[in-house]
């Protein structure tokens, strides 16, 4: 296959397949390093606080929580729609940049699948604790009961119910479908006979096959084809808790593409913030190069501006529309009690991505970090902004009221951050964090020679 | 390899016959249909758009493409850059609107006595709706000739600076472009129905463009390869155009799905009395569009076969031509000219007559310089292009 | 007993090539092993297009139907609400889980007519031919049940198509 | 829940059932034959479970809900004749409270009160009740209350302690002893009391009240020769004229008031006549929010502005002008309208200054409504204290010549600004006996604890207005080893009869022959025991006569005191807790005050220039006087340089509620106003505070119009911005039977929130403390919102009762997972609790914000132990008693709203059917609207072209609160008329 030579290599280091299945084992053969132990510590720590404060809200009520009469969610739901929305990197990655043939994906897809549903499970248990009467969560499936009664198939959450859990299963089975190849050579490599039995069995028995592969291949592309639009659903879905409503703030059509767009986003800035650690402490460098990290922070300034432009079109459009209610929304946002928190959405979300127009700042690692780190805060209070803001002031000034946070919900929060890094610390030990086959696939696509100097 | 284009007599008698058509087509309605100014005015505005739309999408094509970096795109992109050759008749096109306004526009009305359009004078006033169009196309203009001027260079150079200046022109056109898009829709669409809004119409209207474009781009190279022209394009580059048409025409759906659902389900009237007037007044169009512009293309172009079939996706490329030809109708007339328009003579006709004289620019422009670029760096991939 | 032939390569491209002038010579490749999807590999081989599109699509049809079909008949037939003013025929409402449901049911489908064609799945007990198949060495299982003179033929062509190393196996 | 399939299951299965089906059933039974019915959805037995679920209200008790299994279960084994089980009794009584007063039903289920109704046949409370009324029902199981008799805190039987009081009574018979009482106005008591100071004549007795009206008493002496309160008519003027009393909210008898007041401003039908008034005042009074003309002044300037208004009122009459400076326009132009007016006016003043009311008499007499607007024939006998004889008592037990004091119901070293000297008075006594129903600050100090009944346990009789009598009988046993007060004084006066017949004797010799309608006594007073009132019938038309008074006196008096600059207090009562007697009462704790919509405290009001003055804001702490420290809170409206604090607070001794709830106000006088020292100081004070925005921020949320405006066209104010016709994609929804609705005539509503205690009772919604409140997590149903306009020191105040609206095309039915609100095929939004599972979703998606959330476990029907959040106690099996059984609790994390009463309109569905026809317009009444003293809330079927509701929601006032997001509310609102001067 023709590679264009002005392009830049997709792996560096001239490395043979074997290298490559050495390189990307490495780090579930040897043995964990102090920083891995300090952080999966550190992460598991923060997970029992979680599960600790989940225990009591579940206890007490959500009482415990800041919420009141009028602000019926606040950063249980926040954080739920920031874990969804980060969650859509991986597939992102996986579904859309396979149908559009963008090859630099092998390097960072299987990563940022792990994370997909890592951060989908964290998203999930947000509907859940919210309830008042979790117990009784099931009674959000409509199955056949002694009363005859359905579910409300009218209602946002529910299609979240749906949406949610299937965008967890097919991205579990993208995931593990890509993953059956790597366990097989995993399975050939690792020596302990325990190891070889489980490697064994969870590679379902691959052998390579061309005819599996022929299979692999197909299989992928057109799960990729249905996660394709799934993503773009799943977050559209979302964005309908809010836009079905009435809420000034929140009933607004363009949440659908505008939610997906900032899921994208902060996905990315996700999948950047863990593969920029990640490539430097398993000594990645070589797959996970710096065209790559280029390449996402291009998909970053894209969706970021697309969100950019979706606040602004927002905002125009409430002064626009000529509804008091949606006009004073708006007004509030920017200039309420809650300023801050647009100032930061404004700052983190718009304005700061748009350093990456220049080429050396894109390719700068500690930038793109400190970046990508931004936009993750910046996502956060994007959702806190939408829920918060748009709810403390609605309609009826009588019931206008202020929230504020308690420390049991923040200690849920750390508890999932703290739930997302134990899986993914596990899962870099215990699974290939690079598609090694597919890898091996991309290697030759290398151009000849590189461009240099380029400013844009 | 002959690269070069030359309109043949036949094709210009045809373009020729098809502005005739619908010049007798107006005729016609003149006779029958009664019309009022109203109804000429409304027709000038949909053809403008829709003409306008595709021309836009020949430079939006080539700048995401350029940015994305790819490479299959490029053996094809003479094509696009064709399409765009017609802005500056569209944009002449457009200021006749000077004086329609009064027949377009209720807001341009002085005496409403209404006191959410008056809120709304800041922008909507004629002098700024005419600024805003003319920095509208100043800037398309503007950025389509230098991307195609940047296009010529590099065929006569093979250095990549003129790919690096490309991509720098066609990101700023992407620019541009994301914002001017959706206030192009807004001033020109939107306002029409001058109490109602919707925060996704601008991407809505966009999309549209986008599917009309890819549909536009198909069938001239059918056409093209219909008279033996552009034996470079193969399969995978008619998978790829497949592929777009079908991706696009969903996620029009989809844009149009959440837009409707939404209000839909809020059903606050100063939003739903847009949907309710289109239903009401036009129902068979209201799910004709959504036949079209979904449903067939959906379906059709599901299997693989079908997207490398380049009759069978010409036909497809047909139908949603019509199908966006006539959603933009139904996004403008009810507004214009009440639940009672019809689409008649003179609708059809200035369509005719605007496509004879697009194609004309097109083609014209086609045969100007070769069909095929040279020197792109990505040019090489593009002729191996395959899955 | 049966007795193969397994023909190592360590390039894919000297693997494209043996396999095309073994099809040539009619000569019957029981499998071909790789690390990774070989381009092309399947064509040479004539392999056959899959159909689990069509699996997917059927699959998703019917996700499609019975989502549809039972929020209409939930709301309309068996137990007909009044929520908010809304139609009982909500359908605008009902396409979102029209939509997951389909795309459930596909995705389903398609990997477990993946795992049953291809004999995976917890548990299999497929033969693994060489674990470096799984790394760098691409193999071509060729029936080495005929004769020694056939046995002889095949291991020219593939010595000459740069083959690293040919062994003769048995199977128990 | 459960309990009933299983009932339906076996109905099922047992035909015979339903051979008895004609018979009378119980309310259970008849709400079980939704199941049975036949007519319209036979086949569908689940879409009537859900119906069911709805109405859930309806059926479930605490007892036998879903979340707490029924513990014990004990058939009545012989069936009290009276008792059916699920059918509420009513009962007819009065309530007295000092000198509150209210002719009420008491609603028992069980035996058990649980609701107190007003009685509709009373003329002077018109079936209305106030929220203390509401609230008195819960002190009845407040177990706080004294429970035995006690002597030197020591238990002792009922027996001893007679003996001890006799015995101590006998010693004491030399000394001079006082019997400090409210004014009472039983007649039969009073007959009491003059048996027991006759037995013992060392004993006199002596009124007490903490609101005091002796001023008016004393003047109305000198004017007419009369002691008494006249009867002031506010449906008989044109204009009204307050200088200081508050007679919507505390001043002497607010219940008639509102109803006449409110008379005179409602507009319906064809009548477009509206009373005007205008209030002078220093503290924003629920009265003033209420004016058409409000005047901010300091309490010292309000004499001098009476005595002008009475020099302009001599001048237009062409008489002679006493010497004052000269009046301002305003007073001037007040005086001419109140001229034009003659005869159909009045003016009234809460001042405690003898000589103003005299002056306010002679108004009143210049302007010729003697006899018109006020009666002096029919004279209130509440407030019937005068200030000097309480004085005079303490001056004697702190000097010893009293030597002790027997106390009912009155709690003067808490709420008398010489409390603290009684106190170490009445430490010294030799003898003292306190007859009150729970401990308070007089009652810990005594020595002898007679305690007294409940009034729901207790037998009496009223005289509230001269000639309007009314009974008072017991509801329930008592539930304490308690003994009424009047008991008592018998008993200790040796009379071996029981109270009951004690009254019925009285009657029967006084009240008996005043009538001639019975020829016995028995039906007689069967009868009115039925009723609950007497009235004899007057029919003199006595022609008042102004007395010679020295006007001239009294005249100069008031001009005289020259206005101060200092910063002048004034202490008042507020409309929950009053003087503080029912401080233990969390109902009224948390009733936020109607203008400052605070709860749990109280509050120093400043007005807003002074606090930006002072750099205030509001919770800033101040000092005053050097002795109290408290917060303030800024209200609009109060006067510059002068504050007001609300006493009933601060209790010290008192039940766990109402203990160290807000400030003691003690040392402050309450009759008048004092010169107060301000200081501000460092800390900050969370208010609980229900709302806390309070400008509509333009929004037409009250539509209001002023009534020349409403003359021309009744829509005035109301006219629909853009109205978009034919809008919607899909239709109307359509309700066949049934579409009730409310509507809320915003003119009429005063904003004195006995609908929201009303709603509490009725629907037992939770009490959730100080601390939640200021979380936001009050409960209450329906909310009065109160917005102020204009100028902050001169603010127009509207009222809003907000509830669920019972949208037809409601946002939150859409929105919620599990269908746990949907709509009733009667247009009601109903609620299902147990099928909730508390994503708050619809409460979010609620424009109107009326759905409340159970943040915590507060009724104990949450299944997790040990997480209960009862900081009132009123999940204690007494407390519990309260409780409408026809309404579920609802446990912890489901989401709780107004069901529009549905539990009365399943009862009302059924009485008709038993009755075999149909709800007749009017036969149905929610809480809220049966409670309710203006008359505000109406309830009706809107598919009714003949109801009252549908004539009132057809008329320009009409409109639905934020029609422009179509939610198509089954309540609506009527605009609110202002009489402003144009």
């Amino acid at each position: 296959m023709y590679v264009s030579p002005i392009r830049e290599p997709l792996i560096k280091g001239n490395k043979t397949y074997s290298q490559i299945t050495k390189d990307i084992a490495a780090p579930i053969e040897g043995k964990p390093g102090k920083a891995w132990y300090m952080g999966i510590s550190l992460s598991l720590s923060a997970m029992f606080l979680g599960l600790a404060m989940m225990g009591w809200t579940i206890w007490e009520g959500i009482g415990t929580w800041g919420l009141n009469r009028t602000i019926g969610w606040g950063w249980g739901i926040t954080n739920f729609v920031w874990w969804v929305g980060i969650g859509h990197a991986g597939t992102f990655i996986s579904a859309i940049l396979l149908l559009f043939r963008q090859k630099w994906r092998t390097s960072i897809n299987r990563s940022a699948e792990a994370m997909t549903i890592f951060a989908v499970l964290c998203a999930g248990l947000f509907p859940l604790i919210h309830m008042g009467r979790p117990l009784l969560a099931f009674f959000v499936f409509p199955y056949p009961n002694t009363r005859d009664l359905w579910v409300n198939f009218n209602s946002p959450l529910l299609w979240d119910v749906f949406a949610i859990s299937t965008y967890l299963l097919v991205s579990l089975l993208f995931w593990y479908m890509g993953l059956i190849p790597d366990i097989g050579t995993m399975r050939d490599r690792v020596k302990s006979k325990a190891k070889k039995f489980i490697y064994g069995l969870l590679s379902f028995g691959w052998t390579g096959s061309v005819k599996h592969w022929q299979r692999h291949e197909k299989l992928s592309l057109i799960l990729a084809g249905l996660a394709a639009p799934l993503v773009l659903s799943v977050h559209s879905i979302v964005s309908a808790d809010f836009a079905t409503s009435i809420i000034p703030g929140w009933h607004t059509t363009i949440f659908p593409p505008y939610f997906v767009a900032g899921a994208i986003f902060s996905g990315f800035a996700m999948v950047l913030t863990l593969l920029i650690v990640t490539r430097k402490v398993l000594n990645l460098e070589n797959y996970i190069t710096l065209a790559h990290i280029e390449s996402m922070n291009k998909i970053i300034i894209a969706t970021g501006s697309i969100v950019g432009i979706a606040y602004l079109t927002e905002l125009f459009i409430s002064w626009y529309s000529g509804v008091e209610y949606e006009q004073y929304a708006f007004l509030n946002r920017a200039a309420g009690p809650y300023w801050w928190a647009y100032a930061i959405m404004m700052t983190c979300n718009v304005i700061s991505p748009q350093l990456l127009w220049f080429r050396k700042l894109r390719r700068n690692l500690v930038f793109t970090f400190i970046l990508s780190i931004f936009i993750n805060i910046g996502m956060w209070f994007e959702r806190f902004v939408i829920i918060v803001t748009s709810l403390h002031r609605d309609y009826l000034p009588s019931s206008w009221s202020m929230y504020k946070p308690t420390l049991v919900e923040v200690g849920i929060f750390v508890g999932t951050l703290g739930l997302f890094f134990t899986c993914f610390l596990l899962f870099i030990r215990a699974f290939p964090v690079i598609a090694i086959a597919e890898v091996k696939t991309v290697v030759k696509s290398s151009g000849e020679k590189e461009i240099k100097n380029e400013t844009l | 390899m002959n690269t070069n284009y030359i309109i043949s007599k036949k094709t210009k008698r045809v373009f020729l016959s098809i502005s005739v058509i619908g010049i007798l087509l107006i005729a016609l309605g003149f006779l029958f249909q009664n019309p009022e100014s109203k109804n000429i005015w409304m027709s000038v505005l949909l053809n403008n758009l829709y003409f306008l739309f595709l021309s836009l999408f020949g430079v939006l094509f080539i700048a995401l493409h350029k940015i994305a970096h790819s490479g299959w795109h490029v053996s094809l992109k003479r094509i696009p850059e064709a399409l765009s050759t017609f802005l500056p008749y569209a944009a002449v096109l457009m200021f006749l609107l000077i004086f329609g306004m009064h027949d377009l526009y209720h807001w341009t009305h002085h005496d409403l006595h209404d006191p959410i359009i008056e809120g709304k004078s800041a922008y909507l006033n004629v002098p700024f709706f005419f600024i805003r169009m003319a920095v509208y196309f100043a800037g398309w203009i503007g950025l389509s000739y230098l991307l195609r001027k940047n296009s010529m260079s590099q065929d006569l150079s093979d250095d990549y600076k003129y790919h690096k200046q490309g991509k720098v022109l066609a990101a700023l056109f992407m620019a541009f472009f994301a914002v001017s898009s959706s206030t192009m829709s807004w001033d020109w669409i939107m306002s029409v129905d001058p109490h109602w809004f919707s925060t996704l119409f601008g991407w809505y209207v966009f999309i549209g463009l986008f599917v009309s474009g890819i549909a536009a781009f198909i069938l001239i190279i059918a056409f093209l390869k219909s008279q033996g022209h552009l034996e470079f394009v193969n399969k995978e580059h008619l998978h790829d155009l497949g592929k777009y048409l079908f991706g696009f025409s969903i996620f029009w759906m989809y844009l149009w799905f959440f837009q409707y659902m939404l209000i839909w389900y809020s059903h606050i009237p100063e939003e739903t009395i847009y949907f309710a007037q289109r239903l009401n007044g036009f129902p068979v169009l209201f799910f004709t569009i959504l036949v079209l512009n979904f449903l067939f293309p959906f379906l059709a172009l599901m299997t693989r076969n079908a997207k490398r079939n380049i009759k069978w996706l010409a036909m497809v490329a047909s139908v949603v031509l019509i199908g966006q030809w006539l959603n933009i109708y139904l996004m403008l007339s009810p507004g214009i000219l009440g639940e009672t328009a019809q689409i008649g003579f003179i609708e059809i006709g200035a369509a005719c007559l605007y496509l004879g004289g697009f194609l004309w620019v097109i083609f014209n422009a086609l045969s100007k310089k070769p069909l095929l670029c040279k020197n792109d760096p990505f040019l090489e991939e593009s002729f191996h292009y395959e899955t | 007993m049966r007795r193969y032939i397994s023909a190592y390569f360590t390039d894919e491209e000297d693997l494209l090539r043996a396999s095309k002038i073994l099809m040539e010579k009619e000569i019957s490749i029981l499998d071909v092993l790789t690390p990774f999807p070989v381009h092309g590999l399947d064509k040479v081989l004539g392999l056959k297009e899959s159909k689990l599109p069509t699996v997917g699509f059927i699959a998703g049809a019917i996700g499609t139907i019975f989502a549809f079909g039972f929020q209409t008949w939930a709301f309309v037939v068996d137990y007909p609400l009044f929520i908010g003013g809304k139609p009982h025929f909500a359908i605008p409402a009902f396409i979102p889980i029209t939509f997951e449901v389909t795309v459930l049911f596909a995705a389903f489908a398609m990997v477990f007519a993946f795992l049953f064609r291809s004999k995976l799945g917890l548990g299999a007990k497929n033969k693994i031919h060489d674990e470096r198949i799984t790394d760098d060495r691409f193999v071509i299982i060729i029936d080495a049940n005929e004769s020694d003179e056939h046995f002889e033929n095949v291991k020219n062509i593939l010595e000459h198509e740069d083959a690293h190393d040919i062994q003769l196996k048995e199977n128990q | 829940m459960k309990k009933y399939w299983k009932s339906q299951q076996e109905k099922n299965e047992s035909p015979e059932i339903k051979t008895v089906k004609h018979k009378p059933k119980g309310n259970l039974e008849q709400v079980l034959d939704i199941f049975e019915d036949g007519t319209v959805e036979a086949k569908s037995n689940r879409r009537d479970f859900l119906k069911l679920c709805g109405y859930s209200l309806a059926i479930t008790t605490v007892l036998s809900s879903c979340e707490n299994a029924v513990q014990k279960a004990i058939p009545y084994l012989n069936k009290p004749e009276e008792i059916t089980p699920g059918i509420a009794n009513y009962y007819a009584s009065t309530y007295i409270n000092g000198s509150d007063y209210a002719s009420i039903l008491v609603k028992t289920r069980e035996g058990r009160p649980i609701k107190i109704e007003g009685n509709n046949l009373s003329p002077i409370s018109n079936g209305a009740c106030s929220a203390r009324v509401q609230a008195s029902v819960l002190s009845l199981y407040d177990s706080s209350r004294y429970q035995h008799p006690q002597i030197k805190q020591e238990k002792v039987s009922w027996d001893e302690f007679d003996k001890s009081v006799s015995d101590a009574l006998e010693a004491q018979k030399g000394n001079q002893i006082a019997l400090l009482t409210p004014t009472i106005f039983s007649p039969s008591t009073r007959k009491a009391i003059k048996l027991f100071t006759a037995k013992y004549p060392n004993i006199k007795w002596i009124q007490y009240d903490t609101q005091s009206a002796s001023s008016i008493l004393k003047a109305h002496k000198l004017c007419f020769g009369k002691e008494i309160l006249p009867d002031y008519r506010f449906n008989k003027a044109n204009l009204i004229v307050s200088f200081d009393a508050d007679f919507l909210g505390t001043w002497i008898n607010p219940a008639e008031y509102i109803k006449t007041y409110t008379d005179t401003r409602k507009l319906s039908g064809t009548s477009n006549k509206m009373s005007r008034h205008i209030q002078f005042e220093s503290r924003m009074s629920l009265t003033g929010s209420n004016a058409d003309e409000r005047h901010t002044i300091k309490p010292s300037e309000l004499n001098l502005l009476i005595a002008q208004l009475y020099n302009e009122i001599l001048a237009l009459k062409g008489l002679k002008k006493y010497n004052a400076s000269e009046s301002s326009q305003k007073i001037k132009e007040l005086a001419n309208d109140l001229f034009k007016q003659k005869s159909r006016s009045l003016v009234v003043s809460g001042s405690h200054d003898l000589n103003a009311q005299i002056i306010i008499n002679a108004i009143n007499y210049e302007l010729e409504n003697l006899d018109k607007t006020i009666r002096l024939d029919n004279p209130l006998q509440n407030h019937q204290a005068i200030d000097e004889d309480m004085d005079q008592l303490i001056n004697d037990l702190v000097s010893g010549q009293v030597k002790g004091l027997i106390c009912y119901h009155s709690n003067p070293v808490y709420n008398h600004h010489k409390g603290d000297q009684l106190k170490k008075a009445i430490e010294k006594l030799a003898f003292s006996l306190s007859i009150h129903e729970a401990p308070n600050e007089t009652s810990s100090l005594m020595k002898f604890v007679a305690p007294d009944n409940h009034y729901l346990e207790s037998w009496n009789d009223s005289e509230i207005k001269k000639n309007s009598f009314s009974l008072m009988q017991p509801a329930i046993h008592p539930l304490f080893d308690t003994r009424q007060f009047q008991a008592s004084l018998l008993k200790w006066s040796d009379l071996e009869t029981d109270y009951h017949k004690f009254i019925m004797k009285n009657w029967e010799e006084t009240l008996f022959p005043t009538q001639t309608l019975y020829t016995s006594f028995k039906p007689y007073w069967e009868h009115t025991l039925q009723e609950g009132i007497f009235e004899i019938k007057n029919n003199s038309q006595a022609k008042s006569k102004f007395a010679q008074v020295d006007i001239q006196k009294a005249f100069d008096k008031l001009t005289q005191k020259p206005g101060t600059k200092n910063i002048e207090l004034q202490v008042y009562e507020t409309i929950a807790l009053g003087n503080g007697t029912s401080a233990n009462n969390p109902w009224l704790q948390e009733m936020p005050d109607p203008i400052s919509k605070i709860c749990w405290d109280n509050y120093l009001n400043i007005s807003p220039k002074q606090a930006k003055e002072m750099e205030l804001e509001n919770g800033n702490m101040v000092k005053l006087n050097d002795k109290l420290e408290l917060p303030v809170y800024i209200l609009p409206g109060q006067a510059y340089n002068s504050v007001s604090i609300a006493t009933g607070y601060g209790r010290e001794i008192c039940g766990k509620v109402g203990a160290e709830v807000g400030f003691n106000t003690s040392g402050f006088t309450q009759n008048g106003f004092s010169n107060v020292k301000l200081q501000k100081i460092e800390g900050q004070y969370d208010f609980a505070m229900t709302q806390t925005h309070h400008s509509m921020e333009g929004r037409a949320i009250v539509r209001e119009a002023n009534l020349d405006e409403y003359k021309k066209n009744p829509k005035a104010g109301n006219d629909h911005k853009h109205k978009y016709k034919n809008a919607g994609i899909y239709k109307e929804p359509e309700f066949p039977n049934h579409h009730w609705g409310l509507a809320i005539d915003l003119n009429a509503c005063i904003g004195c929130g006995a609908c929201t205690i009303a709603c509490q009772a009725e629907n037992n919604v939770p009490i959730v403390g100080k601390k939640e409140v200021i979380r936001a997590h009050e409960m209450s149903w329906i909310r009065i919102d109160r917005y102020f306009s204009g100028d902050e020191n001169k603010p127009g105040v509207v009222f809003q009762p907000v509830m669920c609206q019972h949208c037809d095309n409601a946002p939150c039915e859409n929105v919620c997972p599990v269908a746990a609100t949907n709509h009733s095929s009667e247009g009601l939004n109903q609620m299902i609790y147990n099928r909730c599972i508390g994503t708050r979703y619809c409460g979010n998606n609620c424009p109107y914000k009326v759905r409340r959330f159970n943040w915590y476990d507060y009724t104990q029907a949450d299944s997790i132990p040990n997480n209960l959040h009862d900081p009132a106690g009123l999940t204690s099996d007494l407390s519990r008693m309260v409780l409408n059984p026809d309404v579920t609790i609802r446990a912890k994390g489901v989401i709780e709203k107004c069901s529009m009463c549905v539990q009365r309109i399943q009862e009302g569905k059924l009485n008709a059917k038993l009755k075999g026809r149909k709800v007749k317009d009017g036969e149905i009444k929610t809480a809220c609207q049966q409670t309710c003293p203006s008359g505000a809330i109406l309830f009706g079927d809107l598919n009714d072209k003949s109801s009252e509701l549908f004539k009132v929601t057809s008329s320009g006032r009409n409109y639905h609160l934020l029609e422009e997001i179509h939610t198509l509310p089954s309540v609506s609102y009527l605009t609110k008329i202002r009489n402003k001067k144009s």
